[in-house]
């Protein structure tokens, strides 16, 4: 991971989807919010779009803290996407 | 406190034992709250059912959470113990055990922990049936209406006494 | 449904043991309550505490309250161990366990069940301090408040939604 | 115990204020509830008058089962007499 990457996290059935559980993702000066990065990630392909088809199951971390889609990235964080939980 | 995430079978009676023998009289409540696998599930019978977790957060997470219900009230103990990997029917998921002086603040804690706990820690349930499909469970939209009934995170200066059973009523009286 | 009044030291890990593995993956949810006694009464220090109680009325009477907890929610499992005689500090006085499907119910019924037994069970407590002074025990008027908030007894054909917790809401909101 | 009697428990300090815990009493004719044997009782000594004499502090089962000072009572019965119960 570079200065100006992020590390990218997925669980569930996110995970399942996209086909992966961790990918490293530069950092592009359009992406300031969890949100630009959801965005971004859209456009890599179909299986990203299915994912995150429906923003209501999609929840956020940044640096293993809950955050909403509005919350800043910066390079070096660390960046996990996955449904409402389900413990207890 | 206590906050445990472990792939082995959780032992919830040496838990609360730990716990009533190290107060030693010091406490006057203990409420034991143990969350466990259901042998039906929304399309019939399981066979098991993987929890799979986020382990750089979990733990970290529960010890937000155990330490919130540390500040809400006052308590002798906090102990909560969540399990991940593969569990069959009959299992422990997760128990949490809360001390306290009296009843009250034990029930509360550990029905404040569930509730939490239910809606923040980052753990996913896929189960599979007896016939070998397998299914991600849907969070339940109770989860996060009992979760919100206890109001903000981090108010640890509120008082007590403002938290949700104080003021409970019967509906209609 | 289990009830027991005895002078034999309470095993409250046993009694939830045998409640979880006897569900076998039937209830989501067990919630045990343990009430201890304490070290420390309002005249300091105790060596010792006597429950004197009303065998006749006992047995009966902690039947009646469980049963009315099972009429008010749907449980898998109702235990209630109830001790009297001479208890030291730390021993478990009471241990109550609630098997149900969800949390809520299986917490709920606990509550109930402790609010119930401390204004209904006979029983009657004399401590004796550390320097041999004996006293009995007042009746708390919080407990008699607790029992209150979950109405009159014998409304079975009530709606378990229509307890309490249900309606539930933070002061202020 | 005859057919007009009824048998009287009494626990805690209210056992140890009167120095008995059981005991057989005559239904006499004015007594119809549980306050009117209370009444009576009083008319015992001054044990019976100490232990009765905060209302607030005095608890009557009959037959095994809680009830309130107006309840009837009748040849036969068990009625018991405590202070409110600190069990749990």
């Amino acid at each position: 991971m570079t200065e100006s990457s992020i590390q990218v996290l997925y669980f569930s059935w996110i995970r399942e989807t996209i086909g992966s559980d961790e990918e490293i993702v530069a950092l592009a000066p359009t992406v300031h919010t969890v949100g630009d990065l959801l965005a971004k990630l859209c456009r890599r392909g179909a299986n990203y779009q299915r994912a995150f088809s429906d923003p209501g199951r999609v929840r956020a971390a940044v640096n293993q803290t809950h955050v909403t889609l509005d919350h800043p990235v910066s390079a070096g964080d660390e960046v996990a996407f996955f449904p409402p939980v389900t413990g207890g | 406190m206590r906050v445990v995430v472990q792939a082995d079978p959780i032992d919830a009676t040496r838990e609360y034992a730990v716990v009533r023998d190290r107060l030693g009289g010091q406490a006057g409540a203990i409420v034991t709250f143990s969350g466990l696998m259901r042998e039906m599930g929304e399309d019939g019978a399981l066979a098991n059912m993987t929890l799979e977790h986020y382990p750089a957060m979990t733990r970290q997470e529960l010890e937000r959470i155990a330490r919130e219900a540390q500040g809400r009230w006052e308590l002798d103990e906090v102990v909560v113990v969540h399990r991940f990997g593969t569990l069959k029917p009959g299992d422990e998921i997760v128990v949490v055990v809360t001390a306290a002086r009296h009843r009250r603040e034990a029930f509360e804690a550990a029905w404040f922990l569930m509730d939490y706990l239910k809606t923040r820690a980052p753990f996913w349930k896929k189960e599979t049936t007896a016939t070998g499909r397998q299914r991600w469970v849907d969070a339940r939209t109770t989860d996060a209406s009992a979760a919100a009934r206890w109001g903000k995170t981090g108010t640890r200066d509120r008082p007590t006494s403002a938290n949700p059973a104080g003021s409970r009523r019967r509906r209609g009286d």
